[in-house]
């Protein structure tokens, strides 16, 4: 039989744990997808603004 | 009919993605540095103040438990709201927000059930009881899950965003039942005693810690949810970007 | 019968793919959509099937039968895939279209016999549809065409995997749609050998409204 | 309508058989429940109603998946969707037809199953009556966790989970009708009636619900 | 060949794939039972080790039959083929993947619905135990079920009938493992061995005859 | 290195499709296979790669690396599908390819990078395969012929599909092909813009030996 104070300690350690496996991740995903984005700025993909070009019927 | 469009607009004009991403670099390291501040004293509050003479030290679980387990049924609530204004005013930061949120509720709804259960092998002797709150949480985690592996699938939000708000409010029945189960049904599961209409019925002493820590909590969602916003929005201007590749790709020729 | 475009334009995903399309067909009328790969021709023709929400400008249809919500329920749609079970013969494939898609008003189908040897593929409607070659089932595709009556076809790519015999089959096929009134509108690379038909040329890449994501 | 229903009928005994392996994984799980609680027959009897109940959900959840992806691939779905006939009656037909051939034989069979199970006559008759009013509900809900999965690739076990949680009512009063004709104090009918009204309740919903999904998925 | 275990790998994380699905789909059909059969603490753990069998069994069979299916609708499979390295390797590799991706988190996932289940910690131990010994050999004997669905060009309810009656034994013995690991008197190695042998000998007729298949398929 | 076919012949079903076909390729030769649809140009061509057994006659590699078994070791497929998964990125399935395939001794494979360019569709590699149209995806299944290096391609219909453009280009990437002495044999029904090939012509239907079930 796990003594109370056991029950206690998991209870937090699980909490921190996973509390700080959430932060961790939504900083990584953050950096990455800033990384993507600078990495489509630096091959030349770019919003330009809108040409208007279309098709015709004849 | 033209007011109401014109309301709209404001609406979302002062909700555009730009805007919104302005707002929380702002606003994310005060909140994050608040959540710290909250935590350290309910952490220090919740070790210092006396075990129950019940249930001795397992108490000090509810500090964790109780916020965790108020936090997963608003953060539902939230995507709720959130999943109305994708259907209603076809907002597009309302998916932005509901996809956001659906991890961070899911990381909360299982710590309710983490800590319920280790609370509940000590109390009730056994780690899991097919009774209606505990049921009806654990679907509730599901949903989550079922949600979050829904958006992954769907690759392109425009048409999955209305698809996944109607589940979220299908799903929406579940959360009054997991807040009046303990009522409607009796059960194993301790009755409310905070939020409850005549008041709390718990005692002080427990109710700082818990109050700070319901705080705590809530503020860590708050800074989560904000920043997980901003990856989606950042997230979805890759995804653009990256369509306008192909579609100027093998062009120049 | 007229079918109206006006100011039509898409997106697929977030993106704008064409802006600003309106063209007019009257009856008889065919219109071949031209324009290199990923310009956007698909696209167009599966919205005037109904089948993608246009994000700006109308499709009507003047003087057609009154009770008619969207021009596409006047329309055949034949796109990339077959709308064909490799499992069912060939036979209860188009007769289960038959029946399922009915006649539009003014106009009735082919029975299965006239409609197979019209695309010239008499005697081997008993097979199942999975062991035809795949311009055999293309041209089983067209068969649909004619078991239903409908007054407006729209076809992407029709004779892709098509021979050179097939090719004026079709044309044939659709220059007989278009004597009895019909509307054709077509998606190509290669010349369909319709003398009337007008062009609408695609350009593609009409590019970028701001973006829902981005700065404006 | 009946050259649809004809001809799903005609796919789902021909090709990849939906209806065999609905029935057999449904023996399959009855069979296996008795190497779990032993032979104790007692207890067999009793459990046997809600065994045979969630054999019967998870047989009818096998393949559904399927019901609107098939047609999407070889692009059927997109003429369905361009007819004038509602599409929501396109819908509907074609839950009828799957129901016929999935969920019809798990019903017929599980008198068969009843009896491994020692259930008497009068509960397999009550379970099976439950499952024929029953079934179709499950069919119906699962028809729009299809809809919602059909654009995706592997979209299989997806369209169960979002299905399974709805189909829990549908289970609880299946179940909770077979015992209160077992158990003779409790009345049979009213939960009989309540399932059938859910049934009857999804049999619209369902197909709105998937007519709907259906339409915003098409790209 | 890792690149091809790679890549099933991504694909079944990557869109609306196995891997997580499963594990959810799994967690949902546990947490639908007790609806079923009553919330009795005794009698769930009493049939919590055949409900758990049964769940995995459903969740690795669900979606097994599109394996080689997805591979040939769009022309990967005719490449495959087509290769030096022998047929029978690319089979095993795929189940293999199709395995860890799928086979593995339910066996991880296991000791949790457990514990939902109220089994004591040597039942969870026993049941993830045979779950790992015999989950594989579902895989293997789906695979030939699904090579045999590719190869007939009319489907066939062969392939029902083939995958479940083989996949019985491995239900039966991994069930009475558990039990014989529960009830003290049964030895609970022997089942275990079998078990083991069975996925042993899938694994090596499995995939030769699911190569087999696939190479008369192909046309 | 030389192909050899000897006399083949093949059935689809029951009926045999053609017969006795015989021809010899040597390096850098092509041959274009035409003919009617359902004349036996995919199924020549799955013949040669080894998908379907041959009824009669032989193939065979003269002066080729002594370890293989069949010819179809050293061969590329191109067949109507595309091979592709649309949830992974073109990178992604390239690179797959190009690391199961392997390179067939005598040469090796171009990098993804370059196999992109050469399909005129850089910078799009890192895009999911579903998002291309058509015509991109049919590109890209092509520098999947160029990241594996394999001296012979079998190639049906390479060309649908795809615009005029894209036409050309093609036709470069055989020609260069041709060039360091590989083989290359395509069915198709419109011009490809091969200088040096030779032509088969399939009649389709050699018919009636019988059948298996009748009399003979
Ligand atoms: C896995 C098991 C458990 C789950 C899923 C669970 C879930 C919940 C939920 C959802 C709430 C919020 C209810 C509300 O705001 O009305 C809650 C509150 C609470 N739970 Fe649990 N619980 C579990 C086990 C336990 C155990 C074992 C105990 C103690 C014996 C416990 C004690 C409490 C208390 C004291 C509250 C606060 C009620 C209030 O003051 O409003 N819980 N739990
Ligand atoms: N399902 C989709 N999701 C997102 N983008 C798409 C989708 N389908 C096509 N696109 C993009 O839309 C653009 C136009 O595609 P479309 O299929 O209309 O071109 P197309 O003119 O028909 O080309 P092709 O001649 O190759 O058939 C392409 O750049 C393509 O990348
Ligand atoms: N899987 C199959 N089973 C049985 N018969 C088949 C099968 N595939 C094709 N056939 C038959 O074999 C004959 C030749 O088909 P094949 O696909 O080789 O023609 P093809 O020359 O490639 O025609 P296309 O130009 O239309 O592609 C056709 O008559 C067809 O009916
Ligand atoms: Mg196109
Ligand atoms: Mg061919």
């Amino acid at each position: 039989m796990m003594s109370h104070a056991a029950y206690v300690f998991a209870s937090y350690g699980i909490a921190t744990l996973t509390v700080a496996g959430l932060c961790l991740w939504v900083i990584a995903d953050g950096r990455a997808r800033q990384r993507e984005l600078r990495e489509l700025e630096a091959s030349g993909v770019r919003r330009r603004s809108a040409e208007a070009s279309t098709g015709e019927a004849r | 009919m033209s007011e109401n469009s014109l309301a709209i607009r404001k609406f979302s004009d002062l909700a555009n993605p730009t805007r919104f991403l302005a707002l929380a670099d702002r606003v994310l390291p005060w909140l994050a540095a608040l959540t710290a501040l909250f935590f350290v004293v309910g952490l220090w509050l919740s070790f210092t103040t006396e075990g129950d003479y019940q249930q001795g030290e397992t108490v000090r679980i509810m500090y964790v438990h109780v916020p965790a387990a108020w936090l997963s049924m608003m953060c539902y609530s939230v995507m709720a709201l959130a999943a109305l204004g994708t259907l209603v005013w076809r907002h597009p930061l309302a998916d932005v927000s509901s996809r956001a949120a659906a991890p961070i509720g899911a990381c909360f709804t299982f710590l309710a059930l983490v800590t319920g259960s280790l609370w509940g092998k000590p109390m009730w002797g056994a780690w899991w009881v097919w009774d209606a709150r505990l049921t009806s949480v654990f679907v509730l985690f599901l949903m989550y899950l079922g949600l979050m592996a829904l958006n992954r699938a769907m690759d392109d939000p425009a048409r999955s965003s209305r698809v996944s708000a109607v589940l979220v409010l299908v799903g929406f029945v579940n959360i009054p039942i997991i807040k009046f189960s303990v009522e409607w049904w009796n059960t194993l599961h301790q009755p409310a005693s905070v939020l409850r209409l005549d008041g709390p019925t718990i005692d002080p002493e427990f109710l700082r810690p818990l109050v700070v820590m319901a705080i705590a909590f809530t503020l860590l969602f708050f800074t989560l949810h904000i920043a997980a916003m901003r990856n989606e929005i950042w997230r979805r201007r890759v995804t653009s970007l990256r369509r306008l590749a192909a579609r100027s790709a093998g062009r120049e020729m | 019968m007229r079918l109206l475009a006006e100011g039509l334009s898409a997106r697929r995903g977030e993106d704008l793919i064409f802006n600003d399309i309106s063209f007019a067909l009257g009856a008889g009328e065919a219109l071949v959509v031209t324009g290199p790969n990923g310009s956007g021709k698909s696209t167009l023709l599966r919205v005037l099937a109904g089948l993608l929400m246009a994000e700006k400008g109308r499709l009507k249809l003047e003087n057609g039968p009154p009770e008619i919500r969207h021009p596409s329920e006047l329309s055949h749609y034949l796109g990339h895939r077959n709308a064909m079970k490799r499992e069912l013969t060939v036979a209860e494939n188009l007769s289960f279209w038959k029946n399922f898609m009915g006649d539009s008003p003014g106009g009735s189908g082919r029975n299965l016999v006239e409609a197979v040897e019209a695309v010239g593929l008499r005697g081997i409607a008993h097979l199942p549809f999975g062991y035809l070659s795949a311009g055999q089932q293309r041209r089983m595709a067209m068969a649909k065409l004619i078991v239903a009556y409908r007054p407006i076809w729209i076809l992407d790519e029709p004779t892709a995997a098509l021979d050179a015999g097939a090719d004026k089959l079709f044309a044939g096929l659709v220059n007989a749609h278009l004597d009895t009134g019909g509307i054709v509108i077509a998606a190509t690379h290669q010349p369909l050998g319709l003398e009337r038909a007008r062009q609408l040329q695609m350009t593609g890449f009409v590019g970028i409204d701001g973006g829902l994501w981005h700065d404006a | 309508m009946i050259a649809l229903f004809l001809r799903d009928l005609k796919l789902s005994i021909r090709a990849g058989g939906g209806a065999m392996i609905g029935v057999l994984f449904f023996m399959t799980v009855v069979a296996v429940i008795p190497f779990g609680v032993g032979p104790d027959l007692n207890l067999l009897a009793r459990i046997g109603p809600a065994i045979l109940w969630i054999g019967a959900l998870l047989a009818s959840l096998l393949g559904l998946d399927r019901l609107f992806q098939a047609e999407r691939e070889d692009g059927s779905l997109d003429l369905m969707l361009m007819q004038e006939t509602p599409l929501l009656v396109t819908v509907f037909v074609k839950c009828a037809a799957h129901w016929a051939a999935t969920g019809l034989p798990l019903v017929i069979a599980a008198p068969l199953l009843g009896l491994f199970m020692n259930m008497d006559a009068l509960a397999i008759g009550a379970t099976m009556l439950t499952l024929l009013v029953g079934t179709p509900a499950i069919t119906f809900i699962g028809a729009v966790g299809a809809a919602v999965a059909v654009s995706l690739p592997r979209g299989g076990l997806l369209v169960s989970i979002l299905v399974l949680p709805l189909a829990i009512p549908v289970l609880i009063f299946g179940v909770s009708a077979v015992y209160a004709a077992i158990e003779d104090p409790a009345p049979f009918l009213p939960p009989l009636m309540i399932l059938a009204a859910i049934t009857l309740f999804f049999a619209v919903i369902g197909p709105v619900a998937a007519a709907a999904a259906l339409r915003h998925a098409s790209d």
